[in-house]
């Protein structure tokens, strides 16, 4: 009734409002401009093999995205993701070592849902605050794998060949990662819109009161959500040992801030309640195109950063102005 | 059995160099039979966390401490304050500003001249090469960085490529190996700061040409050298038993031997597998057993006594 | 008249995105008259309020004061040319205590602390943290914070929509006061008694646009019903109690039965039934344990001592889910409290369907997709801006927080105030919706702050005062004024004058009676 | 007495936590005495400021993690600016310094009120920019402190009149950090100003429509933040004497004692005492743990579990207390 579609909507408004209504448009016109700059600096730089060497490298980026996308939604945050994949990763090529793959692959999952049980129990039952709390057990996580590591130094490690298979292989030009990659995006996708636990995320990040008045268990949503984060970290954490093939202590750290920027720029807001994973995926080969453009610009490390950081700043203001639009 | 407290200091933790280096401490602390405890402060931090470290140690009344410093100046104040308390201070890799501390490090100027040298004379003289450096802003990485300009100025056709620094990350160097491989810029040499196997692995994988690399004698890398088919590089001796070392030169000074000179320096060694000779070297060096970021120098004759089962047990006295 | 308006504006237009929440709207203000602003959930009154003290910018419109052209931009601006609104959500910063609060404003203290005896709260703690006190106590010290720095023109947000009768009262006779030093005030209100007890004036907006200008005589409320609602006209006395009185004959077994029922130190000893097919009234003034019942029957707090029965079993709830397994579902009255503000209304309304861990899976579409069509229809929910709740008007809003249950099929209800904030439409809409519920035999607990509202829905009025069951008798002895008289804690029969609302002609004086409440005994 | 244990309850009880902690101190280590703790007051000094810059923005309802990229320009540009150059230029180069911090800091929340990007992403975004112009300033730790510079935090306080056991307790760089932080803050609390940086991090729309002017304020708390931030980069200079490109722990430390000290996270509650008095516990716990001579890798543990025990305690009271 009160809807003003009498007089003509101008053609900027038009398109505004277009894309405000399909937020993923203009993420990928972004993304797309991107590697048409790429392209200028580099004439021939787009081809398949960069195409396949940029996906690998946002994959496990975009999982662990997915991890703070999850968590944001009901207003936390999942700092620990870095220390689960590193503890995994770790784990995982120390134990196969000398233990049965499936043995390896247990152990390595182990420390990953302990913490997500132990994030998910502090943040749902105590109420601690999440970055905290995932703060605090990344600290934890990271000083026992480095008591771990101690009684390890003798027997070495070993890169499983399944997970090199995965994390580095390309079939017809293809990263392996995604046999891997593509059902779990698509899974959580599947979560995030069309199950009841995908529906209590959103809710519990909007007003918790409220779903607990509808008879949610937040403890019971925030440690289930908290333990799938933790999971998903461990597996990428897998993945990630067999693209890098070096077990470190600190394999997977440089990938959380990324990967809550991935988040951010995906359009899914830090203070819960709102957002979705495909604008994360977006927002996570986003960010790994930046990172090649920022490679190949021939300038100072110092410079390097500071445009890192404006491009950062600057796309996450851009889409806010065009997605905010109402 | 011993008699002293050692205190040990140091800023980077769980990578392997440094764990190689804290490991060559404990074992050379037990191999001595004259520690009776070891206090290690061993985290990763900056020089001023370092100096809170070393302010805590003095707290605790170590008889000597042995330090990897995060930064040779900003841990001045520390040192002085150190010795004023009569404690020994052995500096080990890199070098201190405070006269009263004794040194013992591996001439990181060298150890890049080195092996910048011999990649540019494999190299031909001339062409492009890719200068993978390490963690910005740290002060071996800018030592190493007098060593790689000044074999540069002795080759005027060898021009660099790029210029990345890793952050000494494995990861990183990888990727940035991947991008800068995507470019298809033709390059005729890899100088790399330590951070070596992922480099091979990412050469190989992507089935680029595989260019002439310089890395550190990591156990991973000297492998490589003998077992990736036409792969030419050499290894550049840098041995975190380093930390052996400092300990065997702080047990002296408190036994009352006390060395000529305040600073000793321990020669870097360039194994290669362009020649026979040095593939012989290399094949004696390699050590499969060893983990890949782990340097396979574990010891350094005259400074260490342990055994290599001792060092890779990792444990000090008392544990 | 011949009195240059204070504030007039006109062709004031304000849009959100596709959603024109004003599109014409003009009011004009007299010095010295309390006008009021009327208009059905969702016709732009907060809206137009925000505007006017700066709180949003209009995207059309012109705003004049005192004659002069101003553009005011911030509330800071509004306040310096004397305009000053009291919110319909309270405005205090919650982490301060009202003392910063005041200080932060620039509020005179000891004008503040003036006014508030005078609305009736003779010992507030000026320390105490805004966060701690009671909604309804927060309203009134907004208000005294408004009133403490004299403002020309006081524009009141459903100020008393919140507001227990006895607060209710005071307030409306320090606005009366207003007008008479010759300020103005811009009064809305959903309660017509409070409308002609109070106003001079009265503007009527519909779908965002001004429909008319009435002077508040006797008789004009049936025009202003028709102004709002359009060519709309409802029966305004529908109330289908009729049906549910003859089908009475009183289970044996009642659907809940609470005994002894003691909540920390509000709550003493609460006893009484309710049957199925029932719709029993619970009234009370502010603070006299209402809040602790509701939420101890809904799950949300642990009672310290009594029983509850549910169908002759005894239940104990630690969690909203157990009383929600049991059937009681709790609508409160602060709809914030109840609506995920950013998600859609289908969401909202679908919420209690993903609680239990068991219905985490896949969501079945197209079987909630129907019950949530349903329940919407049944509401008649606005549903042009569902993509988010917060978009809403507040009585759609407060329509959602209804419909939830109506489409989860719950057999009790528990509504506290749920008419809080509706228009005379809607709420004949849910009074006949909550009639219907009792007419499956389904049962609603149903605490409500107008009076009035009691004899529309109610077979049975549980009186609850100082967190006792006073009295508990049928609807038809549920005159307002023995309810009143009731509330208050005073015996049936007894005669006393209380308050205006009681007697819209009575002077000001009469309503300073003895039996002043405000304190909680 | 009673509102005072109400508001203050939580810094109190940290004060004993560290009393407690002093003790045990004694106990491990009888020598432990003046000096030691001069020590400590020195390793506390960096830490303090950042979680002072932390504080203030916390308490607006914001978070800034560029406190730490903020410290390391700072020094760097202090120790870049003062090497090789005469005492007296040091005078000009602390005010200069610390303007780069005010006005830097404003710029974070210039882009905050501007952007509307959420503000922890906008400080990531800054944390960058900042790490890359240090790095532009100084490529590598050096540079030079002034000499009187670091005088000021070494030795103690020569209080006339005092007897001199006493004398040794008050080092020279609690006095500073103490005559920093209350120039800056004690004022603060007490203006409007202050009021409505809590206003803000109570609630935005409430202080809006209360008349508080939303924007400036953040913009005011960012700049206040990056002013603390450059104190921190100064007193690292002055206990290093030199300036280091590459960040240290501040971030995370300073987000950790922040919320030891009782601020909430959400923003609107809390002091900057709580937070300053929880960095003196945590240094104070990492020098019980070199005592001990604990496995390094085990004190990352212990951090870690006190951060997660001391907070789900304050949980658990609160919990209580609602209950009560
Ligand atoms: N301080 C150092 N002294 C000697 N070699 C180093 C040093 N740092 C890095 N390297 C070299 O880098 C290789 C592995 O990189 P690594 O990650 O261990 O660097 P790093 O130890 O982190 O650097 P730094 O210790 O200076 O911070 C080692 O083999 C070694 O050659
Ligand atoms: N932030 C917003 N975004 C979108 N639409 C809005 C927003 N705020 C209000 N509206 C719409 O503007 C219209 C007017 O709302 P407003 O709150 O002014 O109504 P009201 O007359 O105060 O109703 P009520 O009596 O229910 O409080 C409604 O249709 C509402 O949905
Ligand atoms: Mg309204
Ligand atoms: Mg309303």
């Amino acid at each position: 009734m009160s809807t003003t579609a009498i007089q003509p909507v101008p053609f900027g408004r038009r398109l505004k409002r277009f894309m405000a209504d399909r937020p993923l448009i203009p993420l990928i016109i972004l993304l797309v401009i991107l590697v048409v700059i790429l392209q200028i600096l580099r004439p021939g730089i787009v081809n398949e093999r960069w195409i396949a060497n940029t996906i690998k490298f946002a994959i496990p980026l975009a999982i662990l995205a997915g991890c703070q996308t999850m968590t944001m939604l009901t207003g936390g945050i999942d700092l620990s993701v870095g220390t689960v994949a590193t503890m995994s990763a770790f784990i995982m090529a120390t134990q196969v070592v000398n233990q049965d793959p499936a043995v390896a692959f247990l152990l390595a999952m182990m420390p990953a849902v302990l913490i997500g049980l132990v994030n998910g129990i502090g943040v749902g039952v105590f109420r601690v605050h999440p970055l905290i709390m995932t703060l605090g057990t990344s600290l934890i996580g990271t000083g026992c794998l480095q008591v771990y590591q101690r009684t390890v130094i003798a027997s070495g490690a070993k890169i499983p060949d399944v997970l090199a298979w995965l994390g580095t292989g390309l079939t017809y030009g293809v990263p392996n990662a995604l046999l891997l990659f593509v059902p779990l995006a698509a899974l959580i996708v599947f979560t995030l819109s069309r199950t009841g636990f995908g529906r209590l995320l959103y809710a519990v990040g909007d007003n918790e009161r409220a779903t607990r008045l509808s008879g949610v268990q937040y403890w019971q949503v925030i440690t289930a959500l908290y333990v799938i984060s933790s999971v998903l970290a461990g597996i990428t954490g897998l993945l990630y040992i067999g693209l890098i093939k070096a077990p470190s202590l600190s394999l997977a750290e440089p990938l959380v801030l990324p990967s809550v920027a991935a988040a951010v720029i995906g359009g899914t807001s830090i203070f819960g309640g709102r957002g979705g994973y495909t604008g994360t995926i977006i927002g996570a080969l986003i960010l790994t195109v930046l990172t090649t453009l920022l490679t190949i610009l021939q300038m100072p490390e110092g410079a390097r950063r500071i445009l890192f950081g404006l491009i950062v700043l600057f796309v996450t203001a851009a889409y806010l102005r065009i997605v905010e639009e109402r | 059995a011993g008699k002293y407290t050692i205190g040990i200091s140091n800023t980077v933790q769980g990578n392997g160099w440094r764990e190689e280096m804290v490991c060559a401490m404990k074992a050379q602390a037990l191999a001595s039979g004259e520690v009776a405890k070891l206090n290690i402060a061993h985290r990763n931090t900056d020089a001023a966390g370092q100096l809170e470290d070393i302010r805590n140690l003095i707290s605790a009344k170590v008889d000597a401490i042995v330090v990897n410093p995060a930064d040779p100046a900003g841990i001045k104040a520390g040192l002085e304050e150190a010795t004023k308390a009569g404690i020994v201070v052995v500096a080990v890799d890199q070098a201190v500003t405070e006269p009263s501390a004794y040194i013992i490090s591996n001439n990181q100027e060298q150890y890049a001249y080195l092996g910048a040298k011999w990649l540019f004379g494999q190299m031909g003289g001339k062409g492009e090469v890719f200068y993978m450096r390490g963690a910005a802003g740290a002060s071996a990485d800018s030592d190493r960085d007098k060593g790689f300009k000044k074999a540069l100025a002795e080759f005027p056709d060898v021009k660099v490529a790029q210029e990345v620094f890793t952050g000494w990350q494995q990861d990183q160097a990888k990727q940035q190996m991947l991008s800068f491989l995507a470019t298809g810029t033709p390059i005729n040499g890899i100088w790399t700061s330590g951070i070596d196997n992922v480099i091979v692995d990412a050469l190989v994988e992507s089935q680029a040409p595989l260019v002439p690399i310089v890395g550190a004698d990591n156990a991973g890398f000297v492998g490589q050298l003998s077992s990736v088919k036409g792969l030419v590089g050499a290894a550049v001796t840098n041995p975190g038993s380093i930390g052996g070392a400092g300990v065997t030169l702080a047990l002296q000074i408190l036994d009352g031997k006390k060395p000529a000179q305040q600073t000793v320096l321990v020669e870097p060694q360039l194994w290669e597998n362009a020649t026979d000779e040095g593939k012989a070297k290399l094949k004696a060096a390699a050590d499969p057993s060893l983990s890949p970021e782990w340097p396979v120098s574990i010891s350094i004759p005259d400074w260490t006594t342990y055994t290599k089962d001792q060092i890779v047990a990792c444990k000090g006295p008392g544990e | 008249m011949t009195t240059s308006p204070l504030l007039d504006a006109t062709g004031v237009a304000k849009n959100y995105g596709a959603v024109a929440a004003l599109r014409n709207a003009s009011l004009s203000v007299l010095p010295g008259e309390v006008h009021a602003l009327m208009g059905a959930n969702g016709a732009g009154k907060s809206t137009l309020v925000k505007i006017l003290t700066g709180a949003i910018s209009a995207n059309a419109g012109r705003i004049l004061i005192r004659g002069e052209a101003r553009d005011i931009r911030s509330p800071a601006a509004a306040r310096r040319a004397g305009l000053l609104p009291v919110y319909q959500e309270p405005s205090l910063i919650p982490d301060l205590d009202v003392l910063s609060n005041l200080r932060l404003t620039g509020t005179p203290v000891e004008p503040f602390r003036a006014w508030v005896r005078e609305l009736g709260i003779p010992d507030l703690d000026i320390r105490e943290t805004a966060r701690d006190i009671p909604l309804a106590v927060l309203r009134v010290l907004d208000l005294a914070r408004a009133l403490a720095v004299e403002p020309d023109v006081l524009l009141l947000d459903e100020m008393t929509a919140a507001l227990p009768a006895n607060l209710a009262e005071k307030v409306l006779e320090v606005v009366r006061r207003q007008g008479d030093s010759g300020r103005a005030v811009i009064f809305i209100s959903h309660r017509f008694v409070e409308i002609s007890a109070l106003c001079d004036r009265a503007t009527v907006l519909r779908d965002g646009e001004t429909v008319g200008v009435v002077d508040i005589v006797p008789g004009v409320e049936e025009k202003i019903v028709e102004l709002m609602l359009g060519t709309r006209i409802v029966k305004t006395h529908v109330a289908a109690r009729s049906a549910a009185q003859k089908a009475a004959p009183a289970p044996a077994r009642p659907r809940l039965a609470v005994r002894n029922l003691r909540v920390g130190t509000k709550l003493n000893d609460v006893s009484f039934d309710l049957a199925d097919g029932e719709v029993a009234g619970a009234v009370a003034l502010e603070g006299q344990g209402q809040d602790e019942l509701f939420a101890a029957l809904a799950g949300s707090i642990r009672p310290s001592g009594g029983a509850i029965e549910v169908d002759g079993q005894p239940v104990k709830f630690s969690h909203p889910i157990d009383a929600i397994r049991a059937g009681l579902a709790y609508v409160p009255g602060d709809r914030a409290e109840a609506l995920a503000m950013q998600r859609s209304v289908r969401e909202n309304i679908a919420l209690p369907f993903s609680a239990a861990l068991r219905n985490w899976g896949p969501i079945a579409m197209r079987q909630e997709r129907a019950k949530v069509v349903s329940a919407i229809e049944r509401l008649q929910i606005d549903t042009r801006a569902q993509g988010e709740v917060q978009r809403l008007s507040g009585g759609n809003q407060q329509k959602v927080t209804i419909a939830r249950w109506i489409a989860a099929d719950t057999r009790t209800l528990l509504c506290f105030d749920p008419t809080r904030g509706i228009d005379v439409g809607t709420k004949q809409e849910i009074y006949k919706l909550l009639r219907e519920v009792a007419g499956h035999g389904k049962s609603v607990l149903f605490y409500t702050s107008e009076l009035e509202e009691v004899q529309r829905v109610c077979d049975r009025v549980i009186v609850i005062f100082g967190g006792r069951v006073v009295d508990i008798f049928p609807v038809e002895e549920a005159d307002e004024p023995t309810l009143m008289r009731a509330a208050y804690g005073l015996p049936r029969g007894a005669k006393a004058d209380i308050g205006i609302l009681a007697d819209p002609h009575s002077s000001p004086e009469t309503s300073n009676s003895p039996n002043s409440p405000g304190a909680t005994p | 007495m009673s509102y005072f244990l109400r508001r203050q309850g939580w810094v109190f009880g940290l004060f004993v936590l560290f009393v407690a902690l002093f003790i045990v101190t004694r106990l491990i280590q009888p020598a432990y005495g003046s000096g030691d703790f001069g020590s400590l007051v020195r390793a506390v000094l960096p830490y303090a400021f950042a979680v002072a810059a932390q504080t203030v923005v916390v308490i607006a309802g914001g978070i800034d993690l560029s406190v730490a990229a903020m410290m390391a320009l700072t020094s760097v540009t202090a120790a870049s600016m003062m090497a090789g150059a005469s005492e007296e230029y040091a005078l000009f180069v602390v005010p200069f310094v610390l303007a780069i911090g005010l006005v830097l800091g404003a710029v974070n929340g210039m882009l905050i009120v501007v952007t509307r990007v959420p503000d922890i992403v906008v400080t990531l975004a800054t944390l960058f920019v900042l790490q890359g112009a240090a790095l532009l300033v100084l490529d590598a730790p050096g540079g030079a402190g002034a000499e009187w510079l670091k005088a000021l935090i070494s030795g103690t306080v020569p209080v006339p009149g005092l007897p001199d056991g006493i004398d040794a307790w008050l080092p020279k760089a609690l006095l500073l950090l103490i005559v920093c932080v209350c120039i800056i803050w004690i004022p603060l609390r007490r203006s409007r100003l202050g009021l409505s940086i809590y206003a803000i991090g109570s609630s935005e729309l409430a202080a809006f429509r209360s008349g508080v002017p939303v924007a400036r304020t953040r913009i005011i708390a960012y700049a206040l933040s990056g002013l603390f931030a450059a104190f921190g980069g100064l007193a690292l200079t002055m206990s290093t004497g030199i300036g280091a490109p590459i960040p240290g722990p501040y971030l995370l430390a300073s987000v950790a004692a922040v919320v030891l000290g009782g601020v909430a996270l959400g923003g609107g509650k809390g002091g900057l005492l709580g937070p300053i008095v929880a960095v003196f516990v945590l240094r104070l716990v990492r020098t019980d743990l070199t005592l001990l001579a604990i496995d390094p890798n085990v004190t990352a543990i212990i951090e870690g579990a006190i951060m997660v025990a001391v907070v789900m305690f304050g949980a658990f009271i609160t919990m209580r207390g609602r209950q009560s």
